[in-house]
């Protein structure tokens, strides 16, 4: 597709084997971009795989099958130099800032690990770019001879980008970086982030089950349910008009920000099923209020509906018989 | 039922007469097994199992028949064809029935209980042969028992003794009962010899490897009868009635020292001769026995001393503790301080502590020498290798034999200087294999006694080994018992138990 | 439930390879010669080779260990080389002592440990708590045998409670049986017991911090009832656990314990045969507490099912 | 304990310092006082002297004679020398040894299944047998002793580490590392070990421990550290034939060795709190 | 006046054996019976301290309590024991917690836990006390409820748990519930259906509820009054309106603002309002208005002193010298 995509993801699939005969789908054929300079959101229920997706991305992790292009590079081939290289290109900010950090290692030495590992100019350069990256994330110098356990939650989440924005990466993926923060505390860790995005023209992935922080951050929205991407589109357009019932049903869920709001309807009913014992179909249908019989037998494509909203559901895509049927 | 439990030191492991020389097995084979002669209290042979005996003038053709009413405990008679069976069997492994085997013409039975003899030449040890105390003993089993090869397991244990088996758990006990069938001879019993009288229904024989414990347990009455009481314990034992206690048994064992002959510096006969002075027993028998002068005696004679070979002669190099003539001596050998490698077991506390005594003495008389600590079974298989000391080959080591072997130069086993096949040591001296011969082939007492003397002098001189002291053990008994005999070995027939 | 049994079966084939190789190994590398030993004092080479020959001692290691290994698989521990009683039938005649010992051990420290440490647990903190952990502490850190003489000088020798030394079977009843093996369950429930009650005060307190400990309070229940109902099955996993790892140490202080006391069992069996190089009984008696180990912790995995409902599918 | 280490370094506060922490320390550093200076001033204690056998504690022999006449003093002494070394070179060996085998099986997958197996199997044999005969194989002596102690204890070492390391490795900082482009034998070394650092330590002191108990359980037997090496195991042993005449042989090392143990075990006790997050980081 | 069903004055808890760590500080607040009091602030102000206080679930201990009053529908639970607390727990008033993972016991079945709780406070049959165990089983809705009975908490997801949690809570009918952070661990869907749950029993049994949360959309969604807490201390409190809409105390008003919001039909702003710095220690609170050095508005006199209580409204109070209109709350546009 179109070269300045920094991201591209087609069918990615990786099921995890837990004994016997049984897997955990939790990445169940995800197909996703990002082009430069964007942030993509991924938002979804806990376990759906949002960060078995990212680890696959980040190289962490080796996908079953299906192909993940990054920059321009096959990420499933790449090994030893090939991938050490790429990585240098791919960053990720972790959920829990403390234990994200060695506890052993002072902030000083936290920070430069990116550099020592690519040799990246002189050490005393180095020093340098690891005080200037302090001093960027809002942490002054004397931080620098610090530990973790003697910052706080929000300065050590600092301390994680500042880690992560070392190397200068095109790609910044950002699993929950705020979830557990205080709530006083996100509003400046998020600000610091966007503020860095724009001033290095980042891509952002953003990880969240929290769509205040989406809403707020990110250009482009992905909902993920069980291993699948389900909808995706500009925020705007998937917060104000979902096309998916899960979509309508997640963010009528969320909280009303005013005692003035209070919901009416009774909300979404039901949990997520297992992603061990997929159900055949679409994997909503037990909780969609408006399942049809076709649901049960065929896996609903991600596709443009006829407003070119890019949806997986018979509703917005009715089913043609010729489909295919569905596997797994 | 009486039942006599007795610990005794060491453990049945096996049991085969002629497999090995093991001592607590001999002593349970006495009770199980019978045998054609046996020794008394003087030391002379007597008839056992057999009745009547009768040498031809020549002195080459021997007739002799068994007692009667001899049965073994299966209820089969005991026959000619036993007894044969089992002569042939022990001639074979004997070092004293291999003499009498190079000389036989021929062994023959005469009818069911009477069978000859039949030597190529007068052999004075044909008699002592057949009833040797120690080593390997001549008892007497079932023809089938007998024909097994020497090293393949018996298939039973029957005997014709007073007692028969009951129960064995090798490491646990060992377990005779009285034998009701058994004829014992009429005279009254002396050592080996004479009526060997079952007097309690069961004998258990308990292994209890602690010294302390055992003793323990005696006091306790959880056992009747101990041997190897610890020295330092007996004291605990002289305020208490139920306990009678002495030495026992008689002629008690000697410790010795053991050279290597074949390797340096060892085969220096000077080099040796200064090991010799630099030791004196008074300070082994100190260290083991504490105060109990009473249950040592400094010996010097390799053929114990109250036993008939004994003197003196020769001894006066390891009776005082010469450091400094021993150093004189090394120096004059030209010794250069190679080490001495001795092959200390510590596993067993006799051995450590002697051993840490022997350093001691060696270190003040000028030696260098290797501790090589090990365990007893190392001990064992390395004391074989006479090779180099850098191929696994040792120079010294030290060993305790008891009186029943070391008082005949037939059965000690240092004196042959059979080189090659000589015992661990290998000395090899011809003037001494002449000695031995010559006591061999003695025809009398006196003969013999003379050519101990001639075998102590010529051992001595060469080393073989050095004999350092003579002592006892104790045991301890509940005041219970009575009848106990005395004997060099372990003699459980003719105790009787009172309730 | 019944693959998860036959895995954990199947996962203990390894093991007992490496138990044996390294049996056997260790025995036929270093020196000392079970002919030597068994030919006695004043035998010569040749008789001692022959030996050799009829132990088949004289092949080369690896068709020993070829042997060796298919004789085990068809269960043939062999013969003891000085007896000649096969070895299963000497593991036999000593497998009681040190079977009802352990048992009687593990009962009594159980007994003592649980109860002490949860409530330690409950008293946390107090002096009474402290007590109980230097005491546990202790508990580990005296030798074995010098426990084991100290009570047979009072209970033994002053007190006459009980013997001195040795054992009586079963055969000759059960009281009397017990009565012989006192002393020597005592000394040994000291480490045992020091072991387990450690373990049962501390998973005790994490269980009694945990949040549903608040939610049975929260209910109403009572402290009994929180300790009894709620708390006790929770620190079932981990006790069980290290009972099961401690098991080892118990049959090593069996080992002692059995010497102290002069016990006729597996212990003492296998030390001498150590000490003598009784291959044969050595390898047996090894592979035989190695079994039991090996059983003892597959019975502490599936014990986990009784305490902890997550295992059972 | 099995991320126990993953705590803040130099975050300790005074109140480790309690008062059976402070008598620990006491009796350690007395005790390696002993070990140190003991055998200088008062030699080994090896000199034979048959006259004065198993006399009872008095002005010239304070803790009385054994049976070959040693001052039980000057073998107490400096047995402390010997049960140290026993103990400390043990701990090391096996924290050395198991602890690489314990990372190697943690980190990789290939090695975790074969170690772990040999692990399994070692372990399935009783600790002190193994010992024995490893002492019979080896030979007596000190090297050999310590050997035989310290190879039944590597596999419970390295298996502990092992899960140490696995439950580090599953830490985000370790992902974090990966993804910062660094080399797996980097991050083994400078995340991963220095991590389990504190798991191994609290391991070592159980390690000591035990191993001044095993050496005294291996003399009882009589496989122990040889004679001429006085160490409070064999001293002890060397009592047990006497110990109903001549109480203060086992007694006095007897003390002594256990006063050992329990000042290890409590330091040990204490460094784990201390190490366990659980119990000092109840809250965030 | 009528006495309000739970009244608490003047509550302060610290901790250690000396009380070294005062953790709540004086507060104060009743509750109407039938009514919703939402407790807000960032963890570590000691809002669950505060509610554990009311169950008597702290160790005796380690634990000093006082208070000037604190009455429970006329029960005063300042002079109860601990058998008397055992009582009243479950009875009038019970608890559920944050994380429905841990807060129920592993090793035993749903229903004997909720059967517990019946056996624990009523003579009933066992026959009786399952029939109950099913009646509230089905009431939270729990699909499937005699095959539930018979479940572990493993077997159940998160969204059931909490349910199970609620139903033990409810079962003897208590006139107070506290719930601590009862859907901060649970999905924002699953969250939707227990507040809702939440609020339709609490129509039907007309039982108060202490909701303790940190997130100031579940306060709109199902608080009447909230009180808000910084570092141990109330800093205000009033009706659900006058917090959202005429918040006067510096932290409230951040906390408000700084709250990334969804507005349905709005582009989000790219830039959140933040509040400064980061929550103080305990074992080092500032002099004078703990919130004082985050405060964007604070004078000089705010360093110094503690400041007064003040109401800026009937039923409003808030612990601020500079209230409404000494600075602009930073307003969001509230679209009705
Ligand atoms: N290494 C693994 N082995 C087995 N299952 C795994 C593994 N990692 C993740 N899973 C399972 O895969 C599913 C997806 O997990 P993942 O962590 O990607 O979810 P998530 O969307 O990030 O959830 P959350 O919002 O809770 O972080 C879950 O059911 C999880 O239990
Ligand atoms: N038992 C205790 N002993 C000592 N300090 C305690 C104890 N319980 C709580 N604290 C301290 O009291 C303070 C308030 O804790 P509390 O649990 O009430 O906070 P919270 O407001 O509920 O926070 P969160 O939102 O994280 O649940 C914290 O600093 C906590 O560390
Ligand atoms: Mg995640
Ligand atoms: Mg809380």
């Amino acid at each position: 597709m179109s070269r300045d995509m920094v991201m591209q993801t087609r069918d990615l699939v990786r099921h995890f084997p837990i004994g016997g005969k049984q897997k955990v789908h939790a990445v169940n054929g995800v197909s996703m971009e990002i082009a430069a300079g964007e942030t993509l959101a991924l938002v979804g229920e806990s376990g759906c795989g949002k960060s078995s997706f990212a680890r696959l991305i980040m190289g962490l992790d080796r996908p079953d099958s299906g192909s993940a292009r990054l920059l321009g590079q096959e990420l499933t081939q790449l090994r030893g130099a090939g991938l050490h290289a790429h990585r240098k290109a791919v960053q990720m900010i972790f959920q829990d800032p403390t234990s994200s950090l060695d506890p052993r290692w002072t902030a000083e030495a936290i920070v430069r690990e990116p550099l020592d590992n690519y040799k990246v100019g002189t050490p005393d350069e180095r020093r340098a770019r690891v005080l200037d990256l302090l001093d960027r994330v809002g942490l002054g110098a004397h931080y620098a001879e610090r530990y973790p356990h003697e910052m706080s939650g929000g300065q050590r989440q600092r301390l994680g980008i500042a880690r992560a924005l070392a190397l200068e990466p095109r790609l910044l993926v950002a699993d929950e970086p705020v979830s557990a923060l205080d709530v006083s505390i996100r509003a400046q860790v998020l600000n610091l982030l966007c503020d860095l995005r724009d001033e290095m023209n980042l891509s952002l992935l953003f990880i969240s089950h929290d769509i205040g922080v989406v809403s707020h951050v990110s250009d482009r929205v992905a909902v993920m349910y069980l291993g699948r991407v389900i909808e995706t589109g500009k925020t705007f357009d998937v917060l104000n008009n979902p096309k998916h019932p899960y979509t309508s049903g997640l963010l009528e869920a969320v909280p009303r920000p005013h005692p003035s709001q209070r919901r009416e309807r009774a909300p979404l009913d039901g949990d997520p099923p297992s992603p061990i014992h997929l159900p055949q179909g679409c994997a909503f249908r037990d909780r969609c209020p408006v399942a049809m019989e076709v649901c049960g037998r065929f896996t609903p494509a991600l596709k443009p509906d006829a407003e070119g909203r890019i949806v997986a559901c018979h509703h917005a895509n009715p089913v043609k018989p010729e489909l295919e049927p569905t596997h797994v | 039922e009486s039942v006599l439990k007795i610990r005794d030191v060491g453990d049945i492991q096996q049991m085969d007469p002629l497999l090995s020389t093991n001592y607590p097995m001999r002593d349970m084979s006495y009770l199980i097994w019978d045998t054609l002669f046996a020794v008394d209290a003087n030391f002379e042979v007597q008839p056992q199992m057999v009745g009547d005996y009768s040498v031809s003038d020549d002195g080459k053709t021997y007739e002799f028949t068994l007692r009667d009413g001899l049965m073994f405990h299966d209820g089969a008679a005991v026959t000619t064809a036993d007894v044969i069976a089992s002569i042939e069997r022990w001639m074979s492994k004997d070092s004293l029935g291999l003499q009498i085997k190079k000389r036989l013409d021929k062994i023959e039975a005469i009818d069911d209980t009477s069978w000859r003899i039949v030597l190529t030449e007068p052999f004075g040890q044909l008699l002592n042969g057949l009833g040797r105390m120690t080593a390997y003993p001549l008892f007497i089993m079932p023809e089938r028992l007998a024909k097994t090869p020497i090293g393949e397991k018996l298939p039973d244990l029957t005997g014709s003794g007073p007692f028969k088996l009951a129960d064995w758990q090798p490491g646990v006990v060992f377990a005779v009962e009285k034998f009701d069938d058994y004829a014992p001879r009429d005279e009254p019993p002396s050592n080996l010899a004479g009526g060997k009288l079952a007097k309690v229904d069961r004998i258990e024989r308990l292994t209890i490897p602690d010294g302390m414990s055992a003793l323990n347990a005696l006091l306790a009455g959880e056992i009747d009868m101990l041997t190897g009481v610890p020295y330092d314990a007996i004291a605990l034992l002289d305020g208490d009635d139920s306990i009678e206690y002495g030495p026992r048994p008689m002629l008690g064992q000697s410790v010795q020292i053991v050279l290597n002959h074949t390797q340096p510096p060892l085969d220096n006969i000077k080099v040796r001769q200064a090991v010799q002075l630099a030791l004196s027993q008074e300070a082994f028998m100190l260290t083991l026995l504490g105060d109990h002068d009473e249950l040592y005696e400094i010996c010097p004679s390799i053929f114990m001393c109250g036993a008939p070979y004994a003197t003196d002669v020769n001894s006066e190099r390891y009776m005082t503790e010469d450091y400094e003539g021993a150093k004189a001596l090394l120096k004059e050998a030209g010794y250069d301080g190679t080490p001495i490698t001795f092959l200390h077991p510590t596993d067993q506390q006799f051995q450590r502590d002697m051993g840490i005594v022997l350093i001691d003495k060696l270190q003040k008389g000028g030696f260098v020498v290797d501790d090589r600590q090990i365990d007893l079974a190392t001990m064992f298989s390395r004391r074989n290798n006479n090779g180099p000391v850098a191929e696994g080959g040792w120079n010294m080591f030290l060993t305790a034999f008891g009186g029943d072997a070391m008082m005949d130069p037939l059965t000690n086993p240092y004196v042959t200087g059979a080189c090659e096949n000589a015992f661990v040591g290998w000395p090899c001296d011809e003037e001494l294999q002449a000695n031995w011969n010559e006591f061999l082939l003695a025809g009398d007492a006196e003969a013999r006694k003379a050519a101990a003397v001639k075998i102590q002098d010529r051992s001595n001189e060469i080393v073989t080994f050095v004999p350092m002291g003579q002592y006892s053990g104790v045991s301890a008994w509940s005041s219970k018992l009575d009848g106990l005999i005395q004997s060099p070995l372990q003699v459980y027939w003719n105790i009787e138990k009172s309730e | 439930m019944n693959s998860f049994v036959f895995k954990r079966l199947l996962s203990v084939v390894p093991v007992v390879l490496v138990v044996l190789v390294t049996v056997f190994l260790l025995l036929h590398i270093g020196p000392g010669d079970p002919a030597a030993m068994i030919a006695g004092e004043n035998a010569t080479r040749e008789q001692i080779e022959e030996i050799r020959q009829r132990l088949m001692l004289d092949r080369p290691l690896l068709e020993q260990l070829w042997l060796y290994l298919g004789n085990v698989a068809s269960l043939n521990f062999g013969e003891s080389v000085y007896s000649g009683f096969p070895v299963m039938s000497l593991i036999l005649q000593r497998v009681e002592p040190t079977a009802i010992l352990a048992i009687y051990t593990m009962v009594l420290s159980i007994l003592i440990s649980i109860p002490m440490g949860v409530w330690a647990a409950w008293r946390a903190g107090t002096t009474l708590d402290r007590a109980l952990v230097i005491a546990s502490v202790i508990g580990f850190s005296v030798p074995v045998f010098v426990i084991g003489y100290a009570l047979v000088e009072i209970f033994a020798l002053r007190l006459r409670w009980f013997p001195v030394q040795g054992y009586k079977s079963l055969a000759d009843g059960f009281l009397a049986c017990i009565r012989s093996l006192t002393l020597p369950a005592i000394t040994l429930a000291f480490l045992f017991s020091a072991l387990v009650a450690r373990i049962a005060r501390a998973t005790m307190l994490e269980v009694l911090s945990e949040d549903y400990i608040r939610t049975a309070r929260a209910k109403g229940a009572r402290n009994r009832r929180v300790l009894i109902v709620h708390a006790l099955k929770n620190i079932g996993v981990p006790v069980v656990t290290v009972i099961g790892t401690s098991f080892a140490a118990l049959l090593g202080g069996v080992v002692i314990t059995e010497s102290v006391f002069n016990i006729p069992g597996m212990g003492r069996l296998t030390v001498d045969a150590i000490l003598t190089r009784d291959y044969p009984v050595v390898q047996g008696v090894l592979i035989s507490f190695s079994f039991v180990l090996i059983a003892i912790n597959l019975l502490v995995d599936l014990s986990y099912a009784l305490f902890d409902p997550r295992v059972r599918q | 304990m099995s991320v126990a280490s993953i705590t803040a370094p130099g975050k300790r506060g005074p109140e480790w310092l309690t008062i059976p922490v402070c008598i620990s320390l006491f009796f350690l550093l007395m005790i390696l006082g002993m070990a140190v200076f003991g055998p200088m001033i008062l030699g080994n204690g090896n000199e034979l002297n048959p006259m004065m056998r198993l006399k009872p504690p008095s002005a010239e022999a304070w803790f009385g004679t054994d049976n070959l006449g040693r001052d039980i003093f000057a073998r107490t002494v400096s047995g402390a020398r010997n049960s140290v070394i026993v103990g400390v070179t043990t701990a090391a060996l096996v924290l050395l040894v198991g602890g690489a085998l314990g990372v190697i099986a943690g980190y990789f997958h290939w090695a975790d299944m074969v170690l772990m197996r040999v692990a399994d199997g070692l372990m399935a044999i009783p600790g002190i047998l193994l010992a024995i005969a490893l002492v019979s194989l080896l030979g007596g002596g000190l090297v050999t002793v310590i050997i035989a102690i310290a190879v039944p204890e590597i596999p419970r070492t390295a298996r502990l580490l092992r899960s140490v390391v696995l439950s580090i490795r599953e830490l985000p900082f370790v992902m974090a590392s990966v993804s910062v482009g660094s080399a797996t034998h980097k991050i083994i070394l400078q995340h991963i070990v220095p991590n389990a650092i504190g798991a191994l330590m609290v391991q070592a002191t159980y390690v000591c421990a035990a191993a001044v108990l095993s050496e005294a359980a291996l003399s009882f037997l009589g496989v122990g550290t040889p004679p001429d090496v006085p160490s409070w195991g064999n001293v002890v042993a060397s009592g047990k034939d006497y110990f109903r005449l001549a109480p203060w042989i086992i007694a006095f090392p007897g003390i002594m060795l256990s006063i050992l143990v329990l000042s290890i075990n409590i330091l040990g006790d204490q460094l784990r709190d201390q190490l366990d997050p659980r119990l000092t980081k109840r809250r965030p | 006046m009528t006495q309000p069903f739970l009244s608490v004055r003047n509550l302060s808890v610290s901790f250690g054996a000396n009380g070294e760590a005062k953790v709540v500080n004086g507060v104060s607040f009743d509750l109407e019976a039938g009514k919703t009091l939402c407790l807000v602030g960032e963890s570590g102000s000691g809002k669950s301290v505060t509610a554990t206080s009311l169950m008597g679930l702290h160790p005796a201990k380690t634990t000093r309590i006082t208070a000037d009053r604190m009455e429970l529908d006329g029960i005063d639970l300042l002079s109860c024991d601990e058998a008397r607390f055992a009582e009243l727990r479950g009875t009038k008033m019970a608890m559920i917690f944050q994380d429905p993972m841990s807060s129920l016991n592993p090793a035993l079945t749903i229903g004997f836990q909720l059967r517990e709780a019946v056996f624990l406070h009523e003579n009933l049959s066992r026959a009786d006390q399952d029939a109950r165990v099913l009646e509230v089983l089905q009431r939270v809705r729990i699909p499937d409820p005699e095959r539930r009975m018979t479940s572990y908490p493993h077997e159940l997801s998160g969204g059931m748990r909490q349910r199970v949690m609620i139903a033990m809570a409810l079962i003897c009918r208590p006139k107070l519930l506290i719930a601590d952070e009862p859907t901060t661990a649970l999905d924002v869907t699953v969250q939707a259906q227990i507040l809702w749950l939440l609020g339709e029993l609490q129509r039907e049994f007309g039982t108060a509820i202490i909701f303790i949360t940190h997130d100031l959309g579940v306060v709109a969604e199902i608080g009447d009054d909230v009180a808000v807490m910084y570092a141990g201390s109330l800093v205000e409190k009033g009706s659900v309106f006058d917090i959202f809409d005429r918040a006067s105390h510096g932290y409230t008003a951040g906390l408000l603002s700084a709250t990334a919001e969804f507005h349905p039909g709005q582009t989000a702003s790219k830039r959140l309002v933040e509040i400064p710095g980061s929550l103080p220690q305990f074992s080092n609170l500032p002099q004078g208005c703990n919130f004082a050095d985050r405060c964007a508005f604070a004078a000089p006199s705010c360093l110094d002193r503690t400041p007064d209580w003040r109401e800026v409204a009937p039923g409003h109070v808030t612990s601020c010298d500079q209230p409404v209109g000494a600075f602009d709350a930073p307003k969001k546009e509230t679209a009705r």
